[in-house]
């Protein structure tokens, strides 16, 4: 009886999608087009935060690129009447994000704060998330790293340094998301807006990225993604990103 | 001592009389020995049943379930929500679940083969290695001599181009 | 079976084929000697050299993390498809001209599917925790993700490979017990073993005859199984030019098609190096060319319809990506797999190319070689060109990645040159089945 | 003539009583190995008693390792800290002779790591503390070790049996522990 109850508790309960009512919070980030300027300090920053390898000039050209978010450019018409068009791309955290299920060991897979998480040292190397995600944000170490001398003291001990064959990926700085958990655990409250920052969102001088929990409907980034807006990169393909655009409203247009 | 008689035969038709023969006069169950599978058999000896189906069946049944079993109680005992899917995700379960019951059904197959063919063989069983060749070979065990000059007369007479006496070993 | 001089007898199919383990031509050591150095130096060096500084010793880069490895890995499992699936399709609809060939072609589907499972572990970037993705019981309490079609690909090759195994093994035990009365030594031993002390009884036979049965039941199904689930390991994604319905089908069909063309050039390597002359004749030749003339069409049929499809949809990513195919940068690779796979097997149509040898080896060859482009393709070009123009990025091959190609069909040279040695590579009895039965000679000893 | 496969058996004895022997060999050594020769208590600079001082003489734990309730690390104590007593007590022995001999150099005394975790896993001392979890649960009972050695095996299944066991909040989220 309670067997058989628990089992049919158990069921239904493992038979319901996942969806952000399960979830602690829900991490999101806006980037509104109108203010970003392309600038790629995000990308620096990026890279000093998260441990992020400089892979040189040579791997770079043979497209063995480390960026966790990079700067799409798109040129349109020819000089001198070139129009350059930018968006920040990186990890979107997809709630249904294809390259989750894919992973035969588990490695990524939808954690607590709603993110889309990677264990690097679960990861076999398979590489099939990076090519069932349509972002192409997912980076593959294609051998081990290393920093020259001054450059390794400002590794971040809260981040692993990757070794060969694991994937890695934007994970929304989840070391500061964790530390703003932990602060808020002691108090004995919930995150608070605006208290935890990835480093992108940090150094951006536009403020064109706003970071927050969409669960909470008064935050920044809540009132930013009901923009009208506001849309999905590849909306189309179902995946329900983390993180919405918000379009540039160009003068020609207007 | 229980010894056994062999008659070595040129062609499997042969064979199978001579082996109706010895049955009828009420030897116990001969044994046909040959190079190929030869039909016409269960004709002579009667009937045979084979327990493999079921040794099959079961062990697919037993693949499917613990298939499904195995997918799905291993998502629920460490939850790892992916690409916003239930945890116990039936589609993709039953794929795990069909493998699953051809490996145990296959698995299965060689278990009762083995049993029901009675290999490997590990106490000594009579063999004539010519029957691995051209020759068709009916034994039946004797518990005397008598029973023996009966069976070789049978064997002859059914066409036998040889009949071999062979000690029992055990 | 059909022999010219005088007809053929039961003890002369053991001779042949014991003949044939124990008899060892300078030719076949030379052969394996150069297969053996071929597998060391241009697989194992370069793996090893792989494994210490990463997956980057390939030319793989970041929209086209899949390369040559994967598709070597698809062309392997497809290699495997025709052996046991082919044997087992003919054994259930009781076909006499199978029982020559079945015994290698069983061989090729073991072998590749090892070499298939090899080119999995050159392709995972951190190949020694593979075993995380078998579920056992262990300290983390973490299991594999059983969602995931690569998962799926690991149960259902596990299974084939074990299914191949038992079906190939079962199928030889008879002829092991003829071959064990036949050797001395290490031999017998080897034999006495492997054919677990089978006498040839009338219970025996209706046994193994039941079993096989049941076997070649179940692998069918199995086989279909195993080239859809490696399918979905592209399909199951969301990226245009991969996610395709077809894919299943046209992976089964494809997978057939190059592997029956794999039969045909191991028939004649075994017919003309092996002495099998009476076994394997004409008549196996223009059977497997009528299978795969009828197998290209099915594969031109698809093709069609997957351009077909892709055109007529004409959403502006599947648009871009037929484009792409028909006219960027691999698109001569593209032709020549029209050509070699589509168009050359066209001659099949010829009974005269059916039943003469060489242009069938040559053919099959052809095939082949279509065939490995088709699935290097089918990673090169779609990833190279996903949603993200600003991700475009081509993809070539590295010195690596074609030498460990070269290696790996060194190595399964390599692991049929041991089996030719090991199993007999004619099925004993099943041959002397289609073989004219004895009759009654009453009086005559001369036989 | 009859057949069996026991004969072969029989002459295949000594080759598979080698196989077995070599098996058993190689997975007694790897145990072997993974517990015999991994130094699960390195000798340190300093004989640094555990027993004597939070057995003997009762000193909690957090006195020394004062980080622990509110940062990640547990902390090694200065030489401040120890100096802070042994400036008084016993100051002949020849072990504080060599502290003191760190403390007029002016440099840190090398401890060895006997916990450590490896790099990709975030355990945070704090949290535990806090939690009221014995310092003794996963570092054993290191008041009665004269030097310190390594009890628990700190793998991955012993977090996570405690955490399921105590129903830690998201206690089995992998990137609680991992980074």
């Amino acid at each position: 009886m309670s067997f058989m109850d628990r089992f049919v508790s158990g069921w239904r309960k493992h038979r319901q999608a996942a969806t952000d009512d399960d979830f602690d919070y829900a991490w999101t980030m806006s980037i509104d087009l109108d203010r970003c300027t392309g600038c790629g300090a995000c990308v620096t920053a990026c890279q000093a935060e998260n441990n992020i390898p400089l892979v040189g000039e040579k791997e770079l050209a043979g497209g063995r690129e480390m960026q966790w978010i990079r700067i799409e450019r798109y040129w349109e018409g020819e000089y001198p009447n070139a129009k350059l068009s930018f968006i920040p791309m990186m990890c979107q955290h997809c709630d249904s994000a294809p390259c989750e299920t894919v992973c035969p060991v588990s490695a990524t897979y939808h954690n607590q704060d709603g993110l889309n998480t990677q264990i690097y040292n679960r990861c076999i190397g398979t590489r099939s998330c990076a090519v069932y995600c349509p972002y192409e944000v997912r980076f593959f170490n294609y051998y081990d790293h290393h920093w020259p001398a001054p450059l390794d003291q400002q590794l971040n001990p809260d981040v692993t340094v990757r070794e060969k064959g694991v994937m890695e990926k934007c994970t929304f700085c989840i070391q500061r998301i964790r530390q703003a958990k932990d602060h808020a655990k002691d108090e004995g409250r919930r995150v608070a807006d605006g208290e935890v920052q990835p480093a992108c969102v940090q150094t951006c001088p536009s403020e064109a990225l706003v970071f927050g929990d969409r669960k909470d409907p008064n935050s920044n980034v809540s009132k930013s993604i009901n923009d009208p807006r506001a849309y999905h990169v590849l909306g189309e393909l179902n995946t329900r990103p983390s993180v919405v655009y918000l379009k540039k409203v160009d003068a020609d247009v207007v | 001592m229980v010894s056994h008689a062999i008659g070595l035969f040129h062609d499997p038709e042969s064979a199978l009389h001579a082996a109706g023969q010895l049955k009828s006069a009420g030897f116990a169950q001969p044994e046909i020995m040959s190079p190929v599978p030869i039909h016409g058999v269960e004709e002579v000896l009667g009937p045979k049943k084979s327990v493999i189906k079921r040794f099959t069946f079961f062990g697919g049944i037993f693949g499917a379930l613990g298939g499904f079993a195995l997918a799905a109680g291993t998502a629920v005992m460490y939850l790892h929500p992916t690409g916003g899917r239930p945890i116990i995700t039936i589609p993709p379960f039953l794929i795990i679940s069909y493998e699953m019951t051809i490996l145990c059904g296959i698995l299965a197959t060689v278990l009762g083969f083995l049993i029901s063919a009675r290999l490997p063989v590990f106490r000594e069983r009579i063999y004539v290695p010519e029957t691995a060749v051209d020759k068709f070979g009916v034994t039946v065990p004797c518990d005397s001599d008598e029973q023996f000059s009966d069976a070789e007369r049978i064997l002859e007479q059914a066409g036998a181009e040889e009949v071999r006496r062979l000690g029992d070993p055990s | 079976m059909s022999s010219e001089q005088k007809p053929m007898q039961y003890s002369d199919v053991n001779d042949d084929i014991v003949r044939s383990l124990v008899v060892t031509g300078r030719k076949y050591y030379i052969t394996l000697a150069i297969a053996v150095t071929v597998m060391v130096t241009c697989f194992y060096f370069p793996w090893f050299y792989q494994l210490y500084y990463g997956i980057g010793a390939a030319g793989m880069n970041n929209p086209t993390v899949w390369g040559t490895y994967l598709a070597s890995f698809i062309f392997w499992i497809g290699l495997s498809h025709s052996g046991t699936l082919l044997s087992c399709v003919l054994h259930i609809t009781n076909s006499e001209w199978r029982k020559a060939m079945y015994r290698s072609a069983e061989a090729m589907t073991l072998f590749s599917l090892l070499v298939a499972v090899t080119m999995v572990m050159v392709h995972l970037g951190r190949p020694w925790f593979i075993h995380w993705a078998a579920p056992y019981p262990n300290q983390m309490e973490l299991w594999p993700n059983f969602r995931s079609p690569l998962l799926f690909d690991v149960i259902a090759i596990t299974t084939y490979l074990t299914g191949s195994l038992i079906f190939i093994y079962m199928g030889s035990i008879p002829d092991f017990a003829a071959v064990r009365d036949r050797t001395s030594g290490w031999r017998y031993h080897l034999y006495v073993l492997l054919s677990l002390g089978w006498r040839g009884t009338d219970t025996e036979w209706h046994r193994l005859g039941w079993a096989y049965t049941f076997l070649a039941v179940l692998i069918i199904p199995l086989a279909v199984s195993v080239h859809s689930i490696v399918s979905w390991d592209f399909a199951m994604s969301i990226v245009p030019g991969l996610h395709q319905t077809i894919f299943a089908p046209y992976f089964v069909v494809g997978a057939i098609y190059s592997g029956t063309a794999g039969i045909v050039t191991v028939m004649f390597v075994l017919r003309k190096y092996m002495n099998f002359e009476h076994f394997i004749t004409k008549i196996h030749f223009d059977n497997l060319g009528k299978l795969l003339l009828l197998l290209s069409l099915l594969w031109s049929y698809i093709n069609i319809l997957e351009l077909f499809t892709a055109w007529y949809g004409g959403t502006s990513t599947e648009y871009e990506q037929l484009r792409y195919k028909l006219t960027g940068y691999y698109s001569p690779l593209y032709w020549e797999m029209i050509l070699f796979c589509a168009v050359a097997p066209l001659l099949l149509i010829s009974k005269k190319i059916r039943t003469s040898f060489v242009p069938m080896l040559i053919l099959s060859i052809v095939i082949n070689i279509g065939m490995y482009t088709e699935r290097f393709l089918i990673i090169a070009t779609t990833l190279s060109r996903q949603y993200l123009p600003e991700s475009w990025r081509l993809y070539t091959p590295s010195m690596v990645e074609i030498s460990i190609l070269v290696g790996s069909l060194a190595m399964f040279i390599t692991l049929f040159l041991l089996f030719v040695k090991i199993f007999p590579s004619v099925s004993i009895y099943e041959v002397k089945e289609t073989m004219p039965k004895p009759q009654k000679k009453n009086g005559d000893r001369s036989w | 003539m009859n057949v069996s496969i026991v004969p072969t058996l029989r002459v295949l004895r000594p080759a598979a009583t080698v196989a077995l022997v070599g098996l058993i060999g190689i997975i007694a050594g790897f145990y072997a190995n993974a517990t015999l020769f991994t130094d699960t208590s390195p000798e340190q600079p300093i004989a640094f008693s555990h027993k004597i001082h939070a057995g003997d003489n009762e000193v909690p734990c957090l006195y020394c390792h004062v980080q622990a309730r509110r940062s990640i690390s547990a902390g090694v104590p200065s030489v401040n800290k120890c100096m802070g007593c042994h400036l008084e007590v016993a100051t002949d022995r020849p072990q504080i002779r060599l502290l003191a001999n760190y403390w007029d150099t002016k440099e840190p005394i090398p401890w060895i790591k006997v916990h450590d975790l490896p790099d990709f896993v975030h355990f945070t001392h704090k949290r535990h503390v806090q939690a009221g979890i014995e310092c003794q649960t996963c570092h054993g009972p290191v008041e009665t070790m004269a030097v310190v050695s390594r009890e628990a095996p700190l793998k991955m299944g012993l977090c996570l049996n405690c955490h399921k066991d105590n129903a830690v909040e998201n206690g089995t989220d992998c990137w609680t522990c991992h980074k």
